[in-house]
C-alpha cells in the first residue's frame, strides 16, 4: 500500500510541478504553498529557472524557511533586490511566466473573489483582496492558484465579486489539479486517494474531465525535499488541509 | 525630533502612506504614536496593510483605507479589527489591486492626473471605483484603464538608518516606499539608527530618500515592532499572537512598545 | 563573451538604446564594434547622446535617431558629424524631450501603450511628432499629453562592476539606464570589471540591473573612453579634440581604441 | 573708475542672483554658466539652497570644477544620488523652485528655440534639442536661460521652432538681465558698460524697460568667488562672450 499523500504535499508538489525549465517564476504575500512548492522545484527538479519573489528576492538561498512568505529573508544570498514595482512591470510587460496567486472563491472561467464572500457592500466576510491579481492575472504568461478548501463554497458557479479576471491556468485543490482547456477549466487529474465523482460532487461549476486520470504520486525526491523544508511540520500544520 | 513630535505634525483627517508590507518593516512605532495621541478620520495609503491599519482601525484612529490586501499575513490569517470595522461600515474601504495603488501614486509622483495600468480588464474593481478606461490614440485599438492620482499628504517609511541630514537607506526590499516618498506631500522618517554623513557620502546609490525631500525624523530602535526590520532583528510572533488574542486588551499590548523607552529617555 | 560576440548579436536595422549620458560611461567601446562590424541602418534611442550618435553617423551606421538633445557637451559644442547627417538628411530625426522619450520608454516598461507626460504644452513638438493630448477622463479639465510606447530591441549598458550571473552595478548617477534596462526587448552589458558573486550578495540593494535580465555581457576595462567613467577614469578632452579634427581620420581615432587590446587577448 | 565687468561674470552673477533661499535649484547639461552659478552662490551668499545637479548630485562638494557641467564630479560628496528620472519628476509635479535651462533663440515670451535654425525640416543649423526643456520650462517654478550673445539672431521676435513654451521667469546675456512680467520679458536691468540705448537696438522683441536701471556691480566676494572657481580662465575662454 502506498505512503498516504496529505492534502497539504499533494498541494505544494503539484504547484512545483508547474514550474518549468527556464521560466521566471514568481510567488508572493499570503502565499506558503507556493513559496514552498519554488523551494522545492530548487531543491529537487534538475531544471533550473528564474525563482523571483515578493520580498524582492532573486534566486535566493534563504537560510531558514520563513512563516510569512513576504519575509524578507527570502531575499537572503540574492545577488539583487528586484522590489515591487519591478516586478510588477515586468508582469504587465510579459516578462512574467508562471505567477502563483491567492483566491478565495475561483470559477470555471479561473476567475476569481479575494475581495467579499456577499454583496462588496454588505460584505458577509470582508476578505483580504487581491493584491497583485487584477493586474497580474491579465498579464502574467500564465498564473496558477491554490485552495485549501475543495468545496462549492470555494470552486463555484458564480463568483461574489469579480477581484481578476484573466483565467488561471492551473488550479490545485487537496484532492485534483485543474488546467484551463479552451478558456475554462478542466480536470487534469485527481487525487490518488479520491476520486472523478469526489471531484464532481465537490465543484460548484461543471467541467471537463476528458483525459484526466489519478494524478501520479510523489517522487522519493519530491517527498523528501518537502519534508526537508518543513520538518517541524508547522506549514502542514498551519495550512490546515484536509482530504475532507 | 521625537516620535511624539513628528505625530503632533499630522493633523485629524490626513493621508497616510505608510511603508513596508504586512508584518515587515512598518512603520509601526508611528502608527501606536497616532493611537497615544489619539488621531481621528485617518485615511490609511498603503499596498498591504495589516498590524498597522489593524491596530488603528481597533483604536477608531481610521475614516479610509485604499489597499489591496489587508492581513495579518504569516499564519494569523485575516486582520480582525480591520475587518469587522469594514463589516460595520465604520470605514470606507476603497479596494486597489497593488499596482492599481501604484498607478494612482505614480500620477502624483510624475505629476499627470492620471496613470495607466496593465491588466484589470474583467475585474469588478473599475466599476466599483469608477474608474476610466481610454482607447489608445495610437491605433492599437486597445483600452487601458487609467487610475486617478492618489496624493498622499505624508508618507512614512521606517527605514534602517537615517543621517542628520535625513538622507534614508533601507535594507532588503524597500517595498513601496520609493513612490510613496515621490508621490507624498511630505515625507515623515522614523529609522533604527543614526548613521553618519560620512558613510551616505561613501555610498550615495544606497540612499533611498534624499535628506531634501524629509520633512522630519525620528531614530526609533525596534520601531517596526512588533514586525520585522532585516536584517537587525525578525517578526515577534508571540507577541502578534498575543495582539490577536481578543481576551487580551490593547493597552496590554501597546505597554509592551519598545518606542515607550526611547520616548521616556528624550523626556 | 567578447565584445565583438556581443556585437554580432545586433542585426542591421536593429533599434538601440544606448546608456550614460553625453561623454559619461556610454557604451563607446560596444559603439565602435557596432563601425567595425559595418552594421547599418541603426535607430539610435538616448536622451542626450552625443559621441556615440556622432561617431555612428561619422561611419553611416544611422538611419534614425531618436534624443532628447545632443552634442558633443565639455567646451565643444555641437556634434558635427550628426549634424551635417540630419542637415543632408541621411538621419531621420525624432526630436524629443529628454523626457518625453522617458515616458516612451516607461511606456514599454510598464506594458502599455502610451505614457502621459507632464509639460510640454505650447512647445511645436507634438505636432512634428504627431503626439495625442488626453483629457483627463477625471473632470480635472486638464488636457495631458500622452506618448506613445517605445521599445528599443536592445539597451546597451556600460557598468562600473558586472559578475558571473549577469548582475550590473553603476557607481555615480545611472542617467537614465535603469528606464532603458525595463524597456527594451534585451539587455547588454559592457563592464569595466568582473566582481565576484559574493560582493554582490554582500550589497544586493546596489544591483541596477539583475542578470536575469541580461541576455549577454563583456567585461571591456577602459571601455567608456573617450568619456569618463566615474570613479575609475575622466573624459580623455585631447582624444576627443583629436576626434573632432576634421584634418584627422576615423580610422586614426579608432586606431587608439583601447577595447584592440582586450580583444587581441581574447583571440 | 570700476573694474571692468566680463560679459562671462556678468552672465554667471547674474545667473546666481536668481538663487533664493531655501529653494531647489537645477542646472542640468550643456550648461557651465549654471552650473558655475549655482557654485558661486553656495560659496559666497550668506544663505543656504538645495543645489542639485544633472549628474545625480545632491548639495554636493565637488573637488575640483569640471569643464562638462554633466561630470559625475558634480555629485562627489553628495549622500545620494537623485537620477534623471527623479529630477525630472519632481519638477514636473511642482517640486522643483529653479530650473537653469538652455536656449538658441528667445523670444518676447520667454519661449525657447533649441531645435533648428531655418525650417525645421530643412534646417540651416540643425541645434542640438532642447533637453529638458519643452518639459521643464512649462512645469518648474521658475526657469532662467542664458545667452553669450545678445543680438536679432538670439534675441528674437519670432522663433524659427517652439522648442519649449511655458515662458522663462529670466534671461541673462552679456548686457542684459530680463525677467518675466505680465507674461512678456521685460527688462531688468543693463550691463553697468552698457546701455539702454544698446540692449534695445539688439534685440529683436520690444520690451518694458519701465524701472530698469544699471546691474548692480559685482560685489567683491562675487568677484573673488567666480575667480576662484575659473582660476586658469578657461571657462571664460571657451564662453567666448564678447560685450559686443
Amino acid at each position: 500500500m502506498p505512503e498516504p499523500w496529505s492534502g497539504f504535499s499533494y498541494i505544494v508538489t503539484n504547484l512545483a510541478r508547474f514550474i518549468r525549465p527556464g521560466e521566471v517564476t514568481f510567488s508572493g504575500v499570503n502565499s506558503t504553498p507556493p513559496m514552498l512548492a519554488c523551494l522545492l522545484a530548487k531543491r529537487v527538479y534538475d531544471f533550473d529557472f528564474t525563482y523571483i519573489n515578493v520580498a524582492g528576492g532573486v534566486q535566493p538561498t534563504p537560510s531558514r524557511i520563513p512563516i510569512s512568505s513576504s519575509d524578507p529573508i527570502l531575499a537572503e544570498g540574492s545577488t539583487s533586490i528586484f522590489a515591487n514595482e519591478d516586478f510588477y512591470d515586468l508582469c504587465t510587460r510579459g516578462g512574467m511566466d508562471l505567477c502563483f496567486l491567492g483566491a478565495a472563491q475561483v470559477d470555471g472561467l479561473g476567475r476569481t473573489n479575494v475581495s467579499a464572500i456577499g454583496d462588496w457592500h454588505n460584505p458577509k466576510v470582508r476578505l483580504p483582496g487581491g493584491g497583485g491579481g487584477a493586474v497580474m492575472l491579465p498579464t502574467a504568461r500564465r498564473a496558477v492558484t491554490w485552495r485549501t478548501e475543495h468545496s462549492k463554497r470555494t470552486l463555484v458557479e458564480k463568483l461574489d465579486f469579480v477581484t481578476a479576471a484573466g483565467g488561471m491556468h492551473g488550479v490545485v485543490t487537496p484532492i485534483a489539479v485543474f488546467v484551463k482547456r479552451e478558456g475554462r477549466l478542466a480536470l487534469q487529474s485527481w487525487h490518488p486517494e479520491a476520486s472523478l465523482e469526489l471531484v464532481r460532487v465537490r465543484t460548484g461549476f461543471d467541467f471537463d474531465a476528458e483525459g484526466a486520470q489519478p494524478t501520479g504520486p510523489p517522487t522519493p525526491g519530491e517527498r523528501e525535499g518537502l519534508r526537508a523544508l518543513d520538518s517541524a511540520g508547522q506549514f502542514e500544520r498551519d495550512a490546515r488541509v484536509t482530504l475532507g | 525630533m521625537t516620535l511624539a513630535e513628528m505625530v503632533a505634525l499630522v493633523p485629524d483627517g490626513a493621508s497616510l502612506a505608510l511603508g513596508g508590507s504586512f508584518l515587515h518593516r512598518g512603520p509601526f512605532a508611528f502608527v501606536r504614536e497616532l493611537i497615544r495621541q489619539k488621531k481621528r478620520g485617518l485615511e490609511i495609503v498603503k499596498q498591504s496593510p495589516g498590524y498597522d491599519i489593524d491596530i488603528l482601525c481597533r483604536a477608531g484612529c481610521v475614516a479610509k483605507a485604499r489597499a489591496g490586501i489587508v492581513a495579518m499575513e504569516g499564519n494569523f490569517g485575516l486582520a480582525p479589527w480591520y475587518r469587522r470595522a469594514v463589516e460595520k461600515k465604520q470605514i470606507v474601504l476603497e479596494e486597489h489591486a497593488c499596482m492599481t495603488l501604484t498607478a494612482g501614486l505614480r500620477a502624483s509622483a510624475f505629476g499627470v492626473p492620471f496613470q495607466p495600468v496593465g491588466g484589470v480588464h474583467g475585474s469588478d474593481l473599475p466599476a466599483l471605483n469608477k474608474w476610466a478606461a481610454v482607447k489608445d490614440p495610437y491605433g492599437s485599438g486597445e483600452d487601458v484603464w487609467v487610475i486617478p492620482a492618489i496624493r498622499p499628504d505624508f508618507a512614512v517609511i521606517h527605514a534602517n538608518e537615517v543621517n542628520a541630514l535625513g538622507d534614508a537607506r533601507v535594507y532588503g526590499t524597500f517595498n513601496w516606499d520609493r513612490i510613496m516618498t515621490r508621490a507624498a506631500k511630505k515625507v515623515f522618517i522614523v529609522a533604527e539608527k543614526l548613521e553618519s554623513i560620512a558613510s551616505f557620502q561613501a555610498r550615495p546609490e544606497l540612499t533611498l530618500v534624499p535628506g531634501f525631500m524629509v520633512q522630519a525624523f525620528a531614530v526609533v530602535p525596534n520601531g517596526a515592532w512588533p514586525g520585522s526590520c532585516w536584517p537587525l532583528y525578525e517578526v515577534d510572533y508571540p507577541a502578534v499572537e498575543a495582539y490577536m488574542d481578543t481576551t487580551g486588551s490593547l493597552d496590554e499590548h501597546m505597554a509592551k512598545a519598545p518606542e515607550l523607552g526611547i520616548e521616556a529617555l528624550h523626556a
